[in-house]
Parts: C-alpha cells; structure tokens; sequence
C-alpha cells in the first residue's frame, strides 16, 4: 500500500472524525493507502511539519495556509471538507457587550497562531483599531478554554460552534445566557479545515493519484461520519480523543459544516481579499488551489 | 572571694567515649579534677590523649558519656550560655570572608559591644599578639603563625573569667613565644583570670602553671597533677632555677611515663 | 611554547581545501564566480600557511583571524540567492575556514596580556568568535542545503528583522523582562530563600516542607501556567507567578544545603560565643551558604526567562516575548521567532553575566574565585 | 517509629494545613461564577449550600482536594494500570523519558563542567553560549525538535528525552564547574607537589570536593528534566504523558483532571528528588561524612 | 657522587613580592642561598619572615617576582615534574574523605606505586609516626598532633631525594618530638637525603642541621646562615654539650635581632 502522513491542526477530536473513520473503517485500506494520521497540539504549525518533510498532506485554515504560502512554502489547497466556518464569538448577556456597536472600549479575547485572521479582518471590517483605548478594542490572547469568560477576564470569547460554545454551556451558560456573533451569518467567514500540499510534489503524476484516492477515502469517511456521528465519535475516541459526550456532541455539530469536499471559488476569493486587505498576505495568491484532485476523486 | 574555694571547673568521674566506623575511641576515661578560681593549669600529654577532648567538654562542644562536669557551680551548657569563657581551638579557624579586624571583632559584634568600644579592644589586643598593621588582610594571605595569633587575639579581646587555649603558641617562634609568654602571665595576674592551658612544651608548662596535669592516652586519664611552687611573679629568668628545673623534670618524667615507646 | 609547529588545525584545514579542489565547482549553478573561488582558496591555504611560519603569536592569530572570515564571508555572501546549490566542495571550505577560526582562538587563549584593558578585550573577544562562528556554521549550512526558511532561517534574516522590528522588539522586552521576569525572580528567589531559612530553623518544617516544596518543584510549568492565569489575570501579575514557582525550588535546594557548608570548628567557635541562632546565620552560615546561593540565582536567572516566556504561551495581552512566538510560529514568521529568541538570549546572557559579577564580589574568599 | 515521628507527622500536619486552606481557597475563587449562576438561575442558595456548591463545580476554577483526590484515585486504582485512561500509565511515559533525559544531562553536564574546569579555551567561549542556550524559550523550541525529529522518524522517548536534557544539564554544569573549583588551595598545592596529572587531581580531589554541588545540582536537574519531559510531550498530539494528560485537560477545562495530573506529576517529582537525595546520603556516608 | 659540589637548591637575588587589595607585601627579597645535596638545613625567623613562602618557591607552589632559583640544575617546575621532593605543609592538608591510610596512600596512587609495596610502605611510615591502629580512621577522627603526624607519614611514603617540611613537629610534644627527631635524622643519615627544615624551635634547629639560615620580617630576607660544627653522628644528649649551646645561643642572637620588638 502507498504510505500517506496526514498531520492534523489539532489533537484528535471530533473536528477530525471523517479521517478517522475513514482509517477505522478500511476506507483508505480499499484505496490502496497505508495512511499515518499525526495529531497536532498547540504550538504545532502543520505548515511547518510539511515544509520540513514530516507530512504529505496537512489540515490546516485556509488563511493560514496563503500565509505560509506567502513566507515560502508553496501550498496548495486539494479540497474543502469544510464548506462553512464554525467560528464564533460569544458574550454573556448580562455583560456589557450586546451588538456590535458595544465593542468599542472592551476586551475581546481571540485565539492566535494563525487563527486570529478572520478576527482582524472583521475589526478591519468594523473600522475598529484593535490596540485598546477607549475607541478599540483591546484583544486578549486566549487559552484552550472559555475560562477567560467565566472568570470575566473579557468581554466576549471565541468560540467554535463545535468545541468550546459547548464547553460554555458545560459550565452552566443557558444558551439564552449569551450573545453570539457567528462569524458565517455576518459574512466574515474564511475558510476553514482544508486539506494542503505542496506544489512541487503534485507535479508527480503518481503523487497526485495518491492524492485523489486521499481525498476520495477521507470525504468517504466524512459522510459516513455525518451519517453515524455516534460511531464516528467512538472512532475518534480510540485514536485519543478525550471526553465521550463532548466528542459525539461535537462531530454532530461538525457534520453541519462539512459540503462536499470541493473548494467554492467565491468563498475562496473572499478569503484571499481580507486576507490581502490586512497585508496579512503581500501578494495576490496564485496558485493556490487546485479543483483538479477533487474533480477526479468526487465524480 | 576566696579564691581557694571558688571552683571553676569540678569534673568529677568524667569519660566520654567516641564511637567510630572501627570501634570505640574512650578519648576520657574517670576524669577527677577542681580547678579554683585564678588558677593557671597547664595540660601536657602525648597526641591523642585527650587533652583537647577535655577542653572541649568544659566549652560544652562535646557531651561526656559519664561522670559530670561542672562549671562556675552550673552545667557546661548554662556556662557556655553565660559566656563564661574565650577559647582558642587548636586551628585558627578564621572566617576567610572577614579580615583580621572583622574576625577579631566577631565575637565583640555577637556580644552586642558598642562600636567604639570594639574599636579599642580590636587595636589592643592585635597590637598585644603584634599584629598591627595587618588589620585589613585577609587570613589566607598571612603566614601560619600570623593567623594563629589572630585567634589569640580574637579570644582575648573579649575579657571572659576562663580562657581555654589549645596550643595557642605551637606555631610561634621562641622569641614571640617568651614574649607572649609573659603578656600572658601579666594579664593573668592582673585580672585573676582562670586559665587551661595546653601545651607540648614542658618549659612553657612549668613558667606560666599553678599546676600541671600530665594526661596519658588509651584510654585518655590524667597520670599526674603537679603543683607549682614558683611565686606568681616570674621573670624570664626564672626559668635557669634549680626549682624551676626540678619541676620540669617531675613533668618530664610523667610525661615519658605515659609514651607507649617507652615501655 | 614552541613556534613553527604544524598544527593540527591548519593541516586538516590544508587536506580541506586540497579535498575541496578535486570536488570543484562550489555550487551547482553560477553562484560563485572563478575569481572569487580562487580567492577563497588563496585566502584559506595562505593563511594557513602563514600562520604556520610566523613569530608572534598574537600576529599568528591576527593572520588567521582575516583568513578565517575573510574565506567565510566570500562563501556565505556568495551562496546568498543561490540557496540549496551548494556543493561538498562548498562545505569543504567552510569546515576548512572553521578550523583556521578554532586555530586563531586556541592561539588567542595563550596570549597573556600584560595590561588590563588587553586582557579584557581578549577575554571578550575568544567568545565572540565563538559565537560568530556558530552564526557563520548556521548561515552556511542552512543556505548551502536550501533548508526552507520557515523551518529554520538563517542568522542573517533574523538580524534584518530585528533590525525592523525594533519597537515590536522593546515592548515585548518591557511587557515579559521589565514586567514579568524580574517581579517573579525577586519573589522567587526570596520566598525559596525564605523558606530555607524556615526549614533550617524550625526541624519541624524541615521535615515538612522538604517534601512539599519538591513537589512544588516539579509542578509542571503547563500545568501551572493556565492556573495562575485564573487567579491572577491574564496580564504579567500571572506570569510573574509562574516564574516565582519555577524559581523557588532551586533556591530552596541550594540554600538548604549551603547551609550545612560551614565547617565544624567554625561552628563550634560561634557556640563558644553563645552566638544566637540569627547571629549564627547571618556571621557564619550565610556567608558560608553563598556559592551556593549564587549557583541557585544563576540557574534561575535563566529559568525565570523561560518560565515566563513559556507562560505567556496560556492567555496574555497582545504584548510579550512569548506571546510574539507563539502567534508568529502561526504566521510562518519563523524569523521573527528567532529575533525573540535572540533577544531572550542576550537578555538572558546579561542577566546571568550581571549575577555571576555580583558573586564575584560577594564570595571573593572561596578558593573557586581566589583561583583554584 | 523514628521515621514515624520525624518525618510522617511533620509531612502529614503541614499537607493538612495545605488541604485546609485549598478548600478556603476553592470556595473563593469559585464562589463568583457560582453566584453568576445562581444568579442566572434565580436561586437563593443558604450558606452551608453555597459552600457545598463551590466544592461539586464540575469544570471549578480551583478543584476541591476531595474531587481531585476522586478523579486521582479512579484513574490510578481503579483501571487497568495499561490502559490510556490509567494515570500510572501516563506517569510511567512521563518518567521513563524523564528519567532517560536526566542520565544523559548529568553525564552532559557534568563533562562540559569538566571541560571547562580544565581548557581555558573552553571556559572561555562555550561558557558564554551555554548561558544563552538556556535563555532560549524551550516550548518555542520543543515543537520544532519534536517536528524534526518525526521528520526523520524518530519518535517516542528519545526527543522528549532530548528536552529533558536540554533543560537538566545546564545546573548540573553550573554546579559542577563551582564545585570541581571548589578543593581548598592547599589541597590542590599538594597534587601540585606530587605533580599529579589533571585526571588524577581530577578524580582524587577535584571530585570527591565536588560532590555536595553535585548533588544539590542533581536534585534541581532532576525537577528540571521532569517540566522538559512534560513540555515535550505537548506537540505530540497529547496522546501519552502527564503532559498529554495536562493539554487534553485544559483543551477541555477539565480542572479536575489537571489537578489529578498535576499531582501525578508532583509524586513523580517527589520520588525522584527522594531518589537524588537517597544517593547523596549514601555518597556522602561512603566518604566518611560527619553528621552535619 | 661530589656532595659539596652538588647544588640541590640554587636561589640567586631571589624576590616574590605578594600584591593584595592593600598594597603589596615583600615575602621575600634577594635571597642567596645556596644548599648542596646531603644537606640538612633548618630555616628560623619569626612568623612571617617569608620560610613558607621560600619553601613555596622551591617547590613551585609560587613563582618568584625577581632572581632565580633552580633545583637540581633544572628550573623548579622541571624539578617538581620529576617529583623531585616531598613536601610536608604547616597545616596537615588531609582529605577529609579519606581514611588515613587512603591520605598516605595518595601520592603513591599517583606514582602508580604497585598495590603490594604501597600497603608496605604506609605499614612502615605510619609505624615510624606511631600511628598503628588509626589506619582505618578518618582525618577528623584524630587529635591536631596525630594529623600532622599522618601528614609526616604521608610525604616520607614516597620516598624523594629532598624533603621540604614546613614545621612538622609543631604540634607535638617534647617526647614525641625527641622520638621523630632521631628517627628523622637517623633517616637522613642513611639515605643521604637533603632536608630543608622549618621550625620555630632553637634547639631542634640545632640538633638537626648541618646549616641553619636565620630569617627576618618586613622585607623577607636571610640575616644569618650558622655552619654547624657539630658532628653527624648525634646522640639527643649532645644538646647538653658546650659546643651545641654555643650555636643556640648564636642563633637565639640572630633571631632576636630580627624582632622588632627588640630594636
Ligand atoms: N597568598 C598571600 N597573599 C598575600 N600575602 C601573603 C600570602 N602568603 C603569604 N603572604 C605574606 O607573606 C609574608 C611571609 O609569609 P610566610 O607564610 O612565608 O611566613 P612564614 O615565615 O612561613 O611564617 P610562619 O612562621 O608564621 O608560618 C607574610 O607577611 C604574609 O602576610
Ligand atoms: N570526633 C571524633 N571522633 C572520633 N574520635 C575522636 C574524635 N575526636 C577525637 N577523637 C579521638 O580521641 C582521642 C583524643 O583526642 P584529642 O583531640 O583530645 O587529643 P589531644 O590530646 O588534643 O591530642 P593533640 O595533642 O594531638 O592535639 C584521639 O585518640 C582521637 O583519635
Ligand atoms: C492556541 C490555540 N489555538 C486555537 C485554539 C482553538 N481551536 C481549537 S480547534 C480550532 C480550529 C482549528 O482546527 C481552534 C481555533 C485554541 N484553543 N488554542
Ligand atoms: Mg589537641
Ligand atoms: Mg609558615
């Protein structure tokens, strides 16, 4: 079988279930792949690990990605399981913070490496100086958990419609407790979990066979995971996952944002521009996407 | 005072045994000895008898394992609390981080002496040992002798009744020896201090004693006391005197007595 | 010291440059031009050579000296915009440079100055060929295998964005060293001193807080970072925590048993005296305790830098050494990182340079300083 | 019964102390997200409740001792000690590589502080570097070890032993340089006078005086080299490990599981300080040591 | 073999000036002296006339700042590379961890002496020193004078051609003293070493050496060289003899001369 290393963006869980279940249920076996998949944690940039060799192909976000692809690694997206973005920012109703207007002068608490991009863009967007005074915003950088909010450390948190807006209401928020700024439904989504590779390699035609057997399994898996979230999560759980509820609760959620694995231009477009617009990347991306894998795998 | 009945020191049955990796060490074995008040008892034995074991047992820095041991009437740890002596140990045991001045003044700064105070004593007692002009050196850039007297000096300078002094002048020369020597005396005999006093030197023993105790090792035991019969007042000289002489010879006698090589 | 010797360096670097002539050319596309490839070889085997036959140490060393960088600076500067081209011969040359530099310093080393500014030029200037030469080595290796940048940048890179980055640079500086660093040692490296005292006084809490204060030691920085971060807010009070946590054990440690390290009759003498138990410490065992009080603040000079860095990693304010690392690895500004790193570690050397001057004073008698 | 008195009643009475306080401290540092939720709620909860309240939190700020001594128990005796969800499992991942990391920083440490006692060359320039090499932030530089290191496919134990040493020989070095100088000038006069060679003075003078340094150093090393073992463990997808068990926790808030973990990972430390300082003793009573 | 001819220790315009934080210190200024092989030749002064610090120099323990010396023709650190003497220090300079059998057993260890003969040796020398039944205990295990006697024991182990020792026999009293200076010189006899003898005490001065070289303070210099007429056979009870009591009496002159206390 061919060997093929996926590294993740982040710790087995939920958000990784099709992968998961495509292994567990021989999907990638019946492609003919032999296929290694790599948790991530914090700190671990995946555009880094297959800059340096340690990966084929990598989950990442896609601003993320044009921006390593902007630094030197010659990224390029394969597919797009993920159609929509699961990022929101929430703020407890009793606090100060109840539409966008209220921003001005409060503490925002956003996650970083690489993920702050749509945050910015939308600061951008809003004309708020982010660097705090009475007139901005101050941003905080926040931790792996919703505790800055239940500690009142800030005003309003990030959180993904999958993961942490359950831990949230874990900790005894009623959802009618919050206000929620769903990045989607305002518009000011970039896209998320997308699978990269490097250019160099996708000229070897072999390469890009394995690739479109890659995707064909993975996007295999994450339909029958949306389909049996329940099994899917069970999957996720023997590869590492932590915490039983939280996991089938959270590939629920994440079947919600899975489409068909093909990347919208459009959507695509959008993210390239607020990205440029922020100088977060310093020249239009080209190249950076290719419809040719999932044209061949997803018939 | 009556100075004849006024015990300083009372030992009486005292032994105190080390216990070592290979075996027990009896360093003092039935110890019986009254040291009155402005006495000046010399210690002579061969290495290893226990005279410095002795010394350290009326200082309260070792326990005996029998007898008791009293000074001025109380406990040796009430004693020592009390201050009640100055010692000068074997080595010079200087802090390297203070100077001369500073290690002299050590004792005077615990005591709590005022500064100006500590100010006069530190210059009298390092011109006395001949130490001026080296306040500010640091020990290890005097010679051996050099630093043996700065502990001396550093005994004196606080003015306890009872001075213990382990071999204070082994590392001087004869001419600072006699010189000490006399100081020595002189401040005995004006301050009526009680002093113990170890030396290998029989001549040494016998000019400055009231009494001489002759210490014999294996066990550790005192073989003999020799009362002296020499005036307080002693010039230098005292010491060409048939008398003189015949004391250091019961000393010596005494002494080869307790060698091993001899029997 | 015997002159006109081979030594062993200039030889290998000789066999070097004779290995490097067979395996021409430097690199695989026009990166170096025949000129400048002569040059090199001319710089490295005259050099050699010469430092081989001179008198002076010092101008052995002088010789060497422009041999080794003059070579290094030809080679790095040319594969510059031709990275990953670099060919063994390439790396032929470089080793052989090197080995003029570790000749020029094991000649320097030797060289006893008379006066004491020399001197300290010298002693200033061994280390920092060193550390040019681990600078040059890195330069060299990552350009001549083309190692991507985002995985490690060259030295080169890193000095321009500092260059740029400057007020980004002294904020963070100010937010985790002025803040963070210097508040939590302080508190550190008092509360474990402090604590030894209490151990040393009371047996009681000897034997308690031994045990307790080794489990504190241990408390894993990740595990500790997030906690402090919930108690103490997200700004530098909670990084300052953790660094007090990492810092208190080493002290404790060491105080604990430079406490034990003066000898017997010193401490018999203080009884003599019936010295109190403060006068005891602060006349004897403290003075005593210091070597090794001064180890445990050298070690946690550093620790403190990494503690804090470390624990911006878990919530902070847009400012800070690690908050700058830990967003810019996400951003793929791996340079920027590495401008962070080198800025903790001059801060770090300058701390640990300025304790290490402080214990010079303070413990001048022990025989390590006096020259052992 | 020595042992009893001496060191368990001191141990017990002070952990008491701690265990008092750690409940004074869950209350207040809980109590305001439970009265936000009460609050919420609308209930008026009595006083003795409200404590109640503070200490059953399922994700608290601070975890009451009891609930952290549950989770510690349910995961240490009650699976299987094999299993993932068995804290002696993670414990013994964590020590293994802990323990592998600190041998090799001592022996590191130890011969770059021999290296240095003896070349001046040495003293010189690598002194200076080692100094900044432990300025550089390991956590930055542990996803970038571990990430090369699985490049070339090497996992496991060896790269998070490799953080360990990284952070465990800097003290060892430190000390041993200040202890290896630390025989008494006229101890070395006298190797001097023998015309000893360097090894000799070495392993005749220079070591046997070394020894309390070394130790002292050891038992920070060996604390030093448990935090590396733990930061290594993070970029490694949080799989085994305390370390994993301390990422997972927090990625999910779960608090309890992270004070388990932290204690865990405080009676790895405690054994392997207790470990150091057994060694020490019977080093030091070897060479004839007098009682202190 | 031309024993008068044979220069063991050459020292010519020989200084070493000491520079501490408060200015520098004269240890030693323009010594001559020169000592022939088979001599022994004691050195007296008072403390801190420069003895050790001559006995330093020969030993490259210190590095003179002016003059030369040389040792066997070679320079003293060719000399102390081919091991040429043994040094005996003021202070005993015991390893604390080891036993004092082990401290005996160092330098041998070092000379990679064969384990069979080194167990020989340390049985005679510490036999010599009377120190049979100690050989297992450790330094601080035994009293000040046994430990300089260990130290004696450790540098006669290995057995060189030129003893230096620094006031060996400070700490020990008059018989023990007797005892070892016989054995000392009858060793001397024997085996035809050179010995370069610090003490403090006039009368062993003269009982032991062929030469006595009277030194002086403040700066460190040689006042006086005393040939001794005294034969090489010497029984203790020569020191009653006139013609003994006469060099004494020219070294106590000499001594007191370089007091200051005396000017
Ligand atoms: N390391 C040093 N630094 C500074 N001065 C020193 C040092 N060693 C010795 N001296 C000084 O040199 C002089 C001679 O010292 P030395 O030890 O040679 O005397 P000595 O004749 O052996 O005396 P003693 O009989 O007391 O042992 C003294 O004044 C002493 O203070
Ligand atoms: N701490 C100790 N542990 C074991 N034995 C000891 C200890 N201190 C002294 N001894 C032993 O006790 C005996 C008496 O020693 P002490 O020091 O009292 O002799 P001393 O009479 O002072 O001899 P010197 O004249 O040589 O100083 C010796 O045999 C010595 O070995
Ligand atoms: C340092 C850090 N980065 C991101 C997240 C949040 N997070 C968890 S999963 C995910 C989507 C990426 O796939 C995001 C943004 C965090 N908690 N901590
Ligand atoms: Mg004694
Ligand atoms: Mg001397």
């Amino acid at each position: 079988a061919d060997k093929v290393t996926l590294q993740l963006k982040w710790v087995a869980q939920g958000q990784f279930a099709g992968y998961f279940v495509a292994k567990d249920k021989g999907f990638y076996e019946e492609e003919g792949l032999d296929v290694e998949i790599k948790p991530g944690g914090p700190d671990v940039a995946p555009e880094q690990v297959i800059a340096g060799g340690g990966a084929d192909v990598i989950v990442t976000w896609m601003a993320a990605g044009l921006s390593a692809r902007d630094k030197g690694v010659p990224l390029v997206n394969i597919a797009q399981p993920f159609a929509k973005s699961g990022l929101e920012l929430i703020c407890p109703k009793d606090g100060p913070v109840k539409t966008e207007a209220d921003f001005k002068g409060h503490t925002l608490g956003v996650w970083f490496f690489g993920n702050e991009y749509p945050f910015y863009a939308w600061m951008n967007k809003l004309g708020l100086p982010t660097e705090g005074g009475p007139d901005g915003v101050t941003v905080l950088k926040q931790s792996f958990d919703v505790q800055p909010l239940i500690q009142k450390q800030a005003d309003c948190i990030s959180v993904m419609t999958y993961n942490e807006y359950w831990q949230a209401i874990d900790a005894g928020f009623k959802p009618e407790d919050l206000v929620v700024f769903n990045y989607t439904e305002l518009g000011n989504d970039l896209l998320e979990d997308g699978l990269y590779v490097l250019e160099d390699k996708l000229k070897d035609p072999a390469f890009e066979d394995k690739m479109v057997r890659f995707v064909r399994a993975s996007m295999k898996g994450w339909h029958y995971a949306v389909e049996n979230p329940e099994e899917a999560a069970g999957m996720v759980l023997d590869a590492g996952g932590q915490d039983e509820n939280h996991q089938k609760r959270m590939v629920g959620e994440v079947a919600k944002l899975i489409g068909d694995g093909k990347l919208d231009p459009a959507l695509y477009e959008r993210t390239a521009k607020a990205l440029l617009d922020q100088k977060i990347v310093t020249k239009e991306p080209e190249g950076a996407y290719t419809t040719a894998i999932t044209d061949k795998a997803l018939k | 005072m009556q100075p004849a009945s006024q015990a300083v020191v009372e030992a009486k049955k005292l032994g105190l045994t080390f216990h070592t990796g290979d075996g027990p060490v009896q360093a003092l074995s039935d110890v019986d000895l009254t040291i009155n008040k402005g006495e000046f008892v010399s210690f002579i034995g061969p290495s290893g008898c226990g005279k410095t074991t002795f010394l350290r047992v009326i200082a309260d820095l070792e326990k005996p394992t029998s007898g008791s041991i009293l000074i001025n009437g109380m406990s040796a740890e009430q004693a020592r609390q009390a201050r009640a002596y100055g010692y000068v140990f074997q080595a010079a045991a200087l802090y390297p981080w203070r100077t001369i001045e500073a290690n002299v003044a050590l004792p005077l700064e615990i005591m709590g002496i005022a500064r100006e105070e500590q100010k006069a004593r530190i210059k009298r007692t390092l011109d006395l040992v001949n130490l001026s002009g080296f306040e500010k050196k640091y020990p290890w850039q005097l010679s051996g002798g050099m630093q043996q007297r700065a502990s001396i000096a550093r005994a004196l300078a606080f003015d306890a009744d009872l001075l213990l002094m382990d071999e204070p002048f082994g590392a001087l020369d004869e001419i600072v020896r006699d010189h000490l020597n006399e100081q020595l005396l002189e401040l005995w005999k004006q301050t009526n201090k009680t002093i113990c006093f170890v030396t290998h030197s029989i001549p040494e023993a016998v000019y400055l004693s009231t009494r001489i105790v002759v210490m014999s090792p294996r066990p550790g035991r005192v073989t003999d006391v020799i009362e002296s019969t020499l005036p307080r007042d002693r010039p230098l000289d005292i010491r060409e005197t048939p008398e003189f002489l015949a004391i250091a010879a019961r000393v010596r006698d005494g002494l080869r007595a307790g060698h091993s090589y001899e029997d | 010291m015997s002159r006109f010797g081979i030594s062993w360096q200039a030889g290998l670097a000789l066999v070097l440059c004779a290995m490097a002539a067979v395996a021409l050319p430097l690199a695989a596309d026009a990166a170096f031009s025949a000129g400048t490839t002569v040059l090199i070889f001319a710089l490295i085997v005259l050099c050699a050579l010469a430092s081989m036959t001179v008198a002076s140490t010092a101008f052995a060393a002088a010789i060497l000296f422009v041999g080794a960088h003059g070579a290094a600076w030809l080679l790095v500067s040319g594969i510059a915009g031709h990275e990953g081209s670099a060919r063994a011969s390439f790396f032929l040359l470089v080793a052989a440079a090197w080995l003029l530099a570790w000749r020029c310093v094991t000649e320097l080393v030797t060289i006893r100055p008379k006066n004491r500014t020399a001197d300290t030029m010298l002693r200033l200037i061994v280390p920092t060929i060193f550390g040019v030469w681990l600078l040059l080595l890195w330069e060299a290796l990552v350009r001549g295998f083309g190692i991507p940048f985002v995985l490690l940048p060259p030295p080169s890179t890193i000095a321009v964005r500092i260059a740029n980055s400057l007020p980004v640079l002294a904020a963070d500086v100010n937010q985790t060293i002025f803040k963070a660093v210097l508040v939590g040692y302080v508190l550190g490296c008092g509360t474990g001193f402090a604590a030894a005292i209490a151990a040393d006084r009371f047996i009681f809490l000897r034997r308690g807080l031994l045990p307790v204060g080794n489990m504190a030691a241990a408390l894993p920085i990740i595990g500790v970072a997030p906690i402090m971060v919930m108690w103490f807010g997200f700004d530098w009070q909670s990084k300052a925590a953790v660094v007090v946590i990492m810092t208190f054990f080493p002290m404790l440690v060491n105080t604990v048993v430079g406490l034990t390290a003066s000898g017997h009759m010193e401490r018999d003498l203080m009884r003599t005296y019936a010295s109190g138990y403060w006068q005891t410490l602060f006349k004897l065992r403290l003075p005593a305790a210091m070597p090794f009080i001064f180890n445990a603040l050298k070690i946690n000079s550093t620790l403190a830098l990494i503690g804090a860095i470390v624990a911006e990693f878990f919530g902070t304010p847009v400012v800070g050494m690690g908050f700058r690392i830990s967003t810019e690895v996400g951003r793929m500004n791996i340079d920027m990182v590495w401008a962070e790193i080198a800025v903790a570690a001059v801060a770090g050397s300058v701390f640990y340079g300025a304790v290490a001057l402080v214990e010079r004073a303070v413990t001048f008698w022990h025989p390590s300083i006096r020259g052992g | 019964m020595d042992r009893l008195r001496d060191k368990i009643i001191p141990v017990t009475t002070l952990l008491a102390l701690l265990v008092v306080a750690w409940y004074a401290f869950a209350v207040v540092l809980n109590g305001p997200f439970q009265r936000d939720l009460d609050r919420r709620a609308g209930e008026t909860p009595s006083y003795t409740e409200f404590l109640v309240k503070t200490w059953s939190q399922p994700k608290p700020t601070l975890p009451a001792p009891h609930q952290v001594a549950q989770n510690f128990f349910k995961t240490t005796f009650q699976v299987k000690p094999w299993s993932a969800r068995s804290l002696v499992y993670h414990s013994w991942v964590t020590l293994s590589a802990t323990m592998v990391g600190f041998l090799f920083g001592t022996v590191l440490g130890i011969v770059i502080a021999v290296g240095i006692v003896h070349f001046v060359a040495l003293d010189r320039s690598l002194m200076p570097w080692i100094i900044t090499s432990q300025t550089i932030p390991i956590l930055a530089l542990a996803p970038m070890v571990i990430v090369v290191f699985a490049a070339i496919g090497i996992t496991g134990l060896f790269p998070k032993a490799l953080i360990s040493t990284y952070l465990s020989f800097f003290p060892v070095a430190v000390g041993m340089v200040k202890g290896l100088r630390s025989p008494e000038v006229m101890h070395l006069d006298l190797m001097h006078t023998y015309n000893a060679s360097a090894a000799q003075t070495f392993w005749k003078l220079r070591v046997p005086a070394s020894i309390p340094y070394l130790f002292a150093s050891m038992k920070v090393a060996v604390a030093a080299s448990l935090v590396g073992a733990i930061v290594a463990e993070l970029p490694t997808g949080a799989i085994a490990g305390i370390g994993a068990k301390l990422l997972s926790g927090s990625y999910y808030s779960q608090t309890i599981e992270i004070w388990a973990a932290l204690v865990a990972g405080s009676l790895v430390a405690v054994l392997l300080v207790a470990l150091v300082g057994v060694a020490g003793r019977i080093t030091e009573r070897a060479m004839g040591g007098r009682e202190a």
